[in-house]
């Protein structure tokens, strides 16, 4: 039941998504979806998959769509087609074709499914002797299917290198203020006349403005570290892992650039020790696989790389879950940091 | 007998909680501008959120679920009047006036739409 | 003879240079890694196609779990062959691309721009070597997403519209490539290819896996731009730097097409699955669309690059023309034309890369009698051009005789009256490049300037005398496609 | 057919071709990216949707438990969304370089100035 009320709600705000014509909606929209989809996850069972989708597509995706949207300095879209024909036909099409191949597929949640009969029972059953991590997910994902995983690293990194190339040079002209470009656009009334005084903060409300959210954002950092930290570490016992602890530990130094200004958190971070981050990540995964070679046995097979095949199991997966970490965790910040200012570095 | 009281008490914060919720979702639709509508909300931030964690904090398991609701409880409690503020503060800079006349003619600053 | 580790350090040590490549933060570095890189992985292959032809097909267990649990890396006669074809293109790409990327991509790019080349060049060799059919998408991703931004780089700032449109459906394509996985994974319960080719074959009268087909079938289409799904093509391939046009027209393309050849034959075992749903014939539809479509809109292009990319598209239709066919001539005159293409391809841009290089415009009226001044570069691009139609004693003509041969083997004849239209057409395009380059005198411009830079005008020879060389004893290649496609065929059986 | 049944799946699909839709039908290019992501995350719903099976727990082994979700749809996905980020950061910058280069973000703004369509 729980299910359908959730899906619901995503049925409603997709759809409510085709209408809005206001950006910024769009992408709330979008988080509002992904969280919902995340909630999902949750009564479905997989944890570890809703974890990453609250912090990647309602946290990350969030803050990025905010900040392209600033740095276009669009809020509204032009006109709005709601209905296109030829989208239209093509659309019913593909979803007849999905909905008719459906038809032989086996029902929600059947337990005599091909795909819990085949190739899962082994994880479920052997992973815990094989690798010593009682959470299957990560055991899949860092060892059994590790090379998935490297890839998925590599992919981050394509995407922080990605963004650094397209970005990272700094603007051909200069940006506005994100709040004042995405509040103030057009479709807000400008305000009286008289009351200029009372509306805009004057230097000293401006402090003070900063003061409540600073001393409010002080505090949460230091949790959200150690949150970061607990993920990464707990990832085989509980969800969690690499991943999802980057990128939480990417969203601290966020808060802390969206406080503080984003050059204060590139004094934290400067744009060459993330580039340098950003390597090394993909570099300590791979790294772990040619260890694996060199000690005899395949590559990415961590039972070589201590006396106990199991304890080796565990201690490349804390390894390359590092590696992971790493590189997420640099590569959003990374991307963040591009989009949210110019990055000084690369100007001169 | 502790076990009922608890259970009842539960059910009863969990209630509240979620009526809580339900009369901020109708102020959120139905107050005029920005400012009202986010004491609205405010509404839905801690009150019912933090009555229906507590409901659920009286029917935890163990002791360890009980630590991590109540540290989400402290969390929002943190995270929630800051947000408030921050969107307070950016709707002022972005001229949004707070809605002062009647209801018959909204004021130039209400906002014509509920996104 | 070969380590065993091989298959999977030629796709590893590319993978690892890229990071490298950002903590050298040096250009020259950049490219000389990347050099040394995709030279390593081109003897590799090599060595690793002789070993596959002489002893069978490899397999890799990575991790060390047995398949279906762990993730395999299986090598047989047609991965290696498309792995060699990527890994000698992008070793050449790189001989050719320094002074290239000099010129057209900002210095204080250029080591992120070697960067992302390692990637995509990861991402390409991954996909033929991989035995999962999710870590195709993984790696096939890596290439895309590299790509984009590769594309992006380019000086006219329509290649930002073209890189957008290529990643809008580039991930359409890679998303529908997901969702097929996904419903055949529901039926089967494993994402191994080896496993799945033993259990799809027999479920082919199950709607789910038809319709998995059907979507791996247009996620592909999408990224091997099959008309008419073939929008984001000329743009992306015109604008992008030269060195970039290279590389992904004569390969990103071809490793969709394998990996299609893999779905349809490998996975779903072919005419078996024919049988049931025809989507053979719907690729020759589309192959033959895509043939002549492409032909008729590159007549009438102006700039080089353009017209090229327009061929690519016509090209891309002969080969699913004869991954449609669904017999052994035909399937292995697809086989060949990935590899004849890659070169044909390679050496046309590359030809383009010096010309602009030196003359500074692609346009077919800028560069009128460049032949004078750039002899060998026009010679290159009257054998390239000539293989492109398929003149005999070249590679090109191995092609269109094999897909003629199929296509009368199934008594098509309509079939193969189109494909030597499509040829004639490619005749009218590449003869105005070739008139444009002899019969035209240079103007002053073109006059003055001299042969491109040795390194680009090596790699391009290089290429040059390689077709020849090849094609004067096509049965080589002919010989090894045939035993290819009947392994492809009999794997259904 | 019983009443979850197929039905769960074809909600799913009705998400996904939303999200396809907005993908092709709308001009603005930030609309694109995020319409991209609802279909992305509805093929998502539905690879976990597979997994799920009836009476399961998280696939997190711990005494007293002896059914679980299947873990493998879980693993792809944290897989796919990762991709799914990646793309959808490169293509934001995309958009923002287009802005610049452009002065817009609707398809056919950007159409007409490029002037030649194909």
């Amino acid at each position: 039941m729980i299910n359908i009320s959730l899906l619901m709600i995503m049925v409603a705000t997709a759809l409510g998504l085709v209408w809005l014509r206001n950006l910024l909606a769009v992408v709330m929209f979008s988080g509002i979806f992904s969280l919902t989809a995340a909630s999902l996850w949750v009564v479905l069972g997989a944890v570890d998959v809703a974890f990453t989708e609250a912090s990647v597509g309602a946290g990350i995706a969030t803050v990025l769509g905010l900040a392209s949207l600033a740095l276009t300095r669009t809020e509204h879209e032009k006109r709005t087609r709601v209905f296109h024909l030829p989208a239209l036909i093509v659309v019913l099409v593909t979803g007849a074709a999905l909905i008719y191949g459906t038809l032989d597929m086996p029902g929600w949640g059947d337990p005599d499914a091909p795909i819990h009969t085949h190739v899962a029972p082994r994880y479920i059953e052997d992973s815990l002797a094989e690798t010593g991590v009682p959470n299957i997910v990560t055991s899949v994902l860092a060892s059994y299917r590790g090379f998935d995983t490297l890839g998925e690293t590599t992919v981050i990194f394509t995407a922080g290198v990605g963004v650094l190339v397209l970005l990272g040079r700094g603007r051909r002209y200069p940006v506005a203020n994100p709040r004042v470009a995405a509040g103030g656009g057009p479709g807000r009334a400008p305000a009286a006349p008289g009351s200029e005084g009372a509306a805009v903060p004057g230097d000293s409300g401006e402090m003070r403005f900063k003061a409540i959210l600073r001393v409010g954002g002080k505090l949460l950092i230091p949790p959200i570290l150690l949150f970061a930290f607990y993920t990464q570490a707990h990832g085989e016992l509980g969800p969690g892992g690499g991943f999802q602890a980057g990128v939480i530990f990417a969203s601290a130094f966020i808060l802390y650039a969206l406080l503080f200004g984003v050059p204060m958190a590139r004094a934290v971070a400067p744009a060459s020790v993330l580039r340098g981050t950003l390597a090394l990540g993909v570099l300590i995964y791979a790294g772990v696989g040619i260890a694996g070679v060199l000690l005899g046995g395949n590559y990415l097979d961590y039972s070589v790389l201590a006396h106990d095949p199991v304890h080796g199991q565990e201690l490349g997966i804390i390894l390359i879950e590092l590696g992971v970490g790493i590189t997420v965790a640099s590569a959003m910040m990374t991307v963040f940091f591009v989009f949210a200012g110019q990055d000084p570095q690369q100007v001169d | 007998m502790v076990a009922v009281l608890l259970d009842g008490l539960s059910w009863l914060c969990l209630v509240a909680g979620v009526l809580a919720a339900l009369i901020g979702g109708i102020g959120l639709l139905r107050l005029p501008d920005v400012f009202s509508r986010m004491h609205a909300a405010g509404l839905i931030d801690t009150l019912a959120a933090g009555l229906i964690i507590v409901g659920l904090v009286l029917q935890s398991p163990s002791w360890t679920v009980a630590v991590k609701l109540i540290l989400i409880i402290v969390f929002i409690l943190f995270t929630s009047p800051t947000a408030t503020h921050a969107l307070a503060r950016a709707a002022l800079h972005g001229r949004v006036l707070p809605w002062l006349g009647d209801r018959s003619s909204p004021s130039e600053g209400a906002p014509s739409s509920k996104a | 003879m070969i380590s065993v580790h091989q298959p999977i350090l030629q796709i590893v040590l590319p993978l690892m240079a890229a990071p490298i490549c950002v903590i050298l933060r040096n250009a020259f570095a950049g490219w000389l890694l990347a050099l040394l890189v995709t030279g390593g992985a081109f003897v590799a292959s090599l060595i690793l196609l002789v070993h596959v032809v002489n002893e069978g097909p490899v397999s890799y267990a990575i991790g060390g779990w047995p398949p279906p649990w762990g993730i395999e890396y299986r090598v047989d006669g047609l991965s290696a062959f498309v792995l060699v074809t990527v890994a000698a293109i992008g070793f050449l790409s790189m001989i050719f691309a320094r002074r290239s990327v000099e010129a057209e991509v900002a210095a204080d790019r250029g080591y992120l721009f070697y960067t992302m080349y390692l990637l995509c060049f990861t991402g390409l060799m991954g996909i033929p070597v991989t035995g999962d059919a999710f870590n195709l998408f993984v790696f096939l991703e890596i290439s895309s997403l590299s790509s984009y931004v590769l594309i992006s780089l380019g000086t006219d700032r329509r290649a930002l519209t073209a890189a957008f449109r290529y990643l809008i459906m580039g991930t359409l394509g890679a998303t529908f490539y997901v969702l097929g996985i996904g419903l055949l994974y529901m039926v089967t319960g494993t994402l191994n290819i080896a496993d799945l080719a033993a259990r799809v074959p027999e479920m082919t009268h199950i709607r789910t896996v038809q319709m998995a087909l059907a979507f791996l079938t247009v996620g592909l289409g999408l990224k091997l731009a099959l008309f008419p799904l073939h929008l984001w093509l000329p743009n992306a391939y015109a604008f992008a730097p030269t060195v970039v046009t290279v590389f992904l027209a004569a390969t990103a393309t071809k490793v969709a097409v394998y990996a299609l050849i893999r779905i349809a034959y490998t996975m779903f075992g072919g005419p078996t699955m024919f049988a049931v749903m025809p989507i053979d014939e719907v690729l020759v539809g589309f192959g033959l669309l895509s043939m002549i479509v492409g032909a008729l809109a590159a007549v009438w292009q102006t700039n080089v690059k353009r017209l090229l990319a327009f061929s690519s598209i016509s090209q891309i239709g002969y080969m699913v023309l004869g991954l449609g066919l669904a017999d052994v001539t035909g399937l292995a005159g697809a086989v060949v034309h990935i590899f004849n293409h890659a070169m044909i391809k390679a050496i046309l841009f590359m030809a383009v890369g010096c010309i602009i290089f030196r003359i500074g415009s692609a346009d077919l009226r800028d560069i009128r009698g460049f032949a004078k001044p750039m002899p060998i570069t026009a010679a290159c691009v009257v054998v390239g051009g000539l293989s492109l139609v398929g003149a005999p004693l070249t590679l090109g003509f191995i092609t269109k005789w094999l897909l003629l041969q199929g296509a009368l083997d199934r008594n098509w004849w309509w079939v193969a009256v189109v494909i030597v239209a499509a040829s004639l057409l490619a005749l009218v395009y590449v003869w105005r490049l070739i008139a444009a380059a002899y019969l035209h005198p240079p103007s002053e411009r073109v006059a003055a300037v001299r042969e491109a830079p040795a390194p680009m005008l090596l790699a391009l020879v290089a290429l040059t005398v390689a077709t020849v060389v090849i094609a004067i004893d096509g049965s080589l290649i002919g010989d090894f496609a045939v035993v290819t496609a009947k392994q492809l065929l009999g794997s259904g059986e | 057919m019983d009443f979850p049944g197929l039905f769960n799946y074809w909600i799913v699909i009705a998400l996904m071709m939303i999200g396809f839709y907005i993908v092709i039908s709308q001009g603005n290019l930030v609309k694109k990216i995020f319409g991209l992501n609802i279909f992305q995350v509805s093929v998502f719903v539905f690879y976990i949707s597979m997994g799920k099976v009836e009476g399961g727990t998280a696939p997190i082994l711990a005494p007293g438990f002896a059914t679980y979700t299947n873990p493998i749809p879980s693993v792809l996905i944290l897989t796919a969304i990762v991709v799914g980020v990646a793309t959808m950061a490169v293509g934001l910058a995309l958009v923002v370089r287009i802005r610049d280069a452009f002065g817009s973000i609707e398809d056919d703004e950007i159409a007409k100035l490029e002037g030649d369509v194909t």
